[in-house]
């Protein structure tokens, strides 16, 4: 019987090994997977590249993991965060490494991780800084730059709720980068606040085929980023 | 120079209600964070735009009233934000599929410096220290078919930010339409910056003397 | 305001231009957008290049199109069908044109044109007989082909349900390539079973955001291919 | 040679069985188009498989029974299918991005000749006046991540099918993992063509007469 509810987010992110490319979704306080976060830094693994849209916030999830010195290079969009110094600290300090990626881009590049596609033409960044070192040409008359598929070994992400296949449906814009991000893992995991019985998502309803889901953990009441840095609380 | 800046030509108020005229009914719109986002205020009364936001969100609404709404219901600027009639959710991928697309009509941002020939620069001043941060921007300016720029005229320091060309980084190239400023409405053209209109009580002389690159009249 | 809803087939497909490059949704009896396509037909376009899974069957919708003398090229991954000889004859005397793609690349290249990527790489057909005039490429020590994003002028495609704003939801296995489809289209129209009121469509269940569509057509009770087909219905 | 192969062997209803033992419980499965598509009705107990179909389905179930069904409810053969507890349906771009990226673990595929070095033909016997059409097993063979061939091991005119080197038209190159046929299991390895296993009743030299290139013996 196929079943990919895991009891524990320890257990579930218990062999994410150190140098691992870790994607973790959300976006700002939307879909920030708090819970499986927090439980990768007890699990300890460390070098990790880490992709995500910003940096994190206060020192909570991500912003604790990037504090907790566990994060060897950032890939994101936009690292600068109203409420997090942790990330400006280390890079100023020469200590995390940063690859700056437009959002599209970034978002284009996770999508192709996850289909199989290794390299695709953008126009975006075309003539600008963030052109260096990528290659040049021309379709139909206008430039583009090539950019790589971005594929991951674990995708830390959260959902609404999933049954025992991996079927998952999101909460609003708590989406975001989710279902891209578990298309791009080997081994996607996702905190749910519901574990449903398999049958009661509507076919047509499902956000993210099974599929692209490897692993879930039943986190009910899951903490909201903005509501934790409010309360001054550190992970580290 | 910049003591003037206060009293003459139009609000930021304004210059979003100036943008508003020119979306016409039923366009797809992506407002940047800020200033821009202050144009949905003065959409006119009969017109339907339908608002997209990069995380995954067309048909957003105003802000909710007070401290109300939800954690997980906001804006590319991280505000939360509310739900009109036939709204739809999807992922990062699909959004900047809308955007790369070219499915998006109009697009407005804001700006650190607008090149005569429409070049952008709008997300980094390039100081050695800053800590590089893009966003969305150089999606949108290279995918949205139109591409409005809203700014003050000057500096806070009383520098044009209308050039000849960009000492910024750029963020796209030869991709700003039309800019809108506290001073006027000008267009870039293949001639270069192509007044459109005066902001009241303001002469061209003025707008020119604050423009470092030349504007040919309206 | 915005409203999409056009007042019959006839009306949304009267500026469809000699020489344009029109996507047909639909796979097999799923999805197959036959009112449009007939309505495309007594309009009188012609020229077309058409992009579909297929080539049709027996002689109405596609099929029907094609014996009509309307389609210069077919690009599809299967031309070959069950109960058509229209594309075969039209084929072996040299009067239709074929791009054969796989089923896989054709989806990518479609969903590319949609989302502004000109060009991308992939495994699919290196090797091959359909590797040839591509270009290869070599990424991570495996070899891939470039493929063309394929964006066209206009789409026919059939939905289950759409509002005014042309939101779409389908119905089972007609999804199929109408999502992608619009995605590509200057023009993406859709035949609609039913218009409903905007706001009725839960935005987490919406498929295919009505930004992706032009124009809805409201066709009540759709025909359907097989059983126009097994009552020796011909529309040429 | 030709007149035994209806007594020599395992059936096709067999090979399908002999098939479904190997894929782990669990498993997301492709099944072509024909045999292939027997091996769902042969699955041990006690093990679940989900199903794909190129059509953008995941979770397909069995025929419905006599001529019920939907239209708009069919597998990539074009043929009504239902619907199993936990199924989903997406567009062709999310269902080969499903196969492209790696994600369906089991592709069963039929063939016309499998060449000792996993290379395929199944698509085009290249025929001058055929019209091509190769569906999406290109596709299929590039991006799953095990391809198992189920044939008879020689064509009706008594043809090896597993040769040194593919005379028609290659669906992909070196893919194939392993071939079910009605005489033998046979693995693809970097040595070349290494048997698993004999049919009952069937000896090494028989296989190795019927195939065009060295077999290892188990």
């Amino acid at each position: 019987m196929m079943n990919k509810v895991w009891s524990s987010a320890a257990e579930a992110v218990k062999d994410v090994s150190d140098g691992s490319t870790v994607m973790i979704g959300g976006f700002g306080d939307a879909g920030s997977p708090i819970e499986l976060v927090h439980a990768l830094i007890d699990q300890g693994a460390k070098d990790l590249t880490v992709v995500n849209n910003n940096t994190g916030s206060g020192e909570v999830g991500l912003a604790a993991l990037i504090k907790a010195g566990r994060v060897a290079k950032m890939i994101c969009s936009f690292p600068r965060t109203a409420h997090s110094e942790v990330f400006t600290e280390l890079y100023r300090a020469g200590q995390i490494e940063l690859e700056l990626v437009p959002q599209g881009t970034l978002a284009e590049r996770i999508r192709a991780g996850g289909a199989g596609i290794p390299a695709f033409y953008t126009a975006t960044s075309v003539g600008t800084p963030l052109e260096e070192g990528k290659e040049r040409r021309t379709f139909g008359g206008r430039d583009y730059v090539m950019e790589y598929g971005l594929p991951c070994d674990v995708s830390l992400i959260k959902a609404k709720a999933a049954d025992r296949y991996g079927n998952l449906i999101y909460n609003k814009t708590a989406r975001n980068f989710a279902p891209i991000m578990a298309m791009a893992a080997k081994t996607a995991i996702v905190q749910v606040a519901e574990v449903v019985p398999v049958g009661s998502i509507d076919p047509e309803h499902v956000v993210t085929p099974g599929i692209f889901v490897q692993r879930v953990v039943h986190i009910k009441a899951p903490q909201h980023e903005s509501e934790l840095v409010k309360q001054g609380v550190s992970y580290v | 120079m910049s003591a003037s800046q206060t009293t003459v030509g139009r609000t930021r108020e304004q210059m979003a209600e100036r943008v508003a005229q020119d979306i016409p009914d039923g366009s797809y719109v992506n407002l940047g964070i800020g200033i821009p986002e202050l144009v949905a205020k003065f959409v006119p009364e009969g017109r339907e735009l339908i608002y997209h936001t990069e995380n995954g969100l067309l048909g957003m609404g105003p802000a909710p009233t007070e401290d109300d709404g939800e954690p997980e219901l906001i804006n590319a600027g991280k505000r939360r934000v509310t739900l009109n009639p036939g709204a739809s959710f999807f992922h990062h991928a699909d959004s900047f599929a809308m955007i790369r697309g070219g499915h998006i009509d109009v697009c407005v941002l804001g700006a650190f410096q607008v090149a005569q020939n429409g070049d952008l620069a709008n997300w980094s001043t390039g100081e050695e220290d800053a800590i590089p941060a893009v966003g969305g921007a150089m999606d949108l300016v290279a995918g949205v078919k139109t591409i409005y720029v809203i700014t003050q005229h000057c500096t806070k320091h009383g520098e044009p930010k209308l050039v000849e060309s960009c000492s910024y980084p750029l963020t796209g190239v030869g991709v700003v339409s039309r800019v809108y400023t506290d001073l006027a409405v000008i267009d870039v053209t293949p001639k270069g910056f192509q007044l459109v209109e005066l902001s009241p009580g303001v002469s061209f002389e003025y707008v020119q003397e604050r423009t470092a690159a030349p504007l040919l009249p309206a």
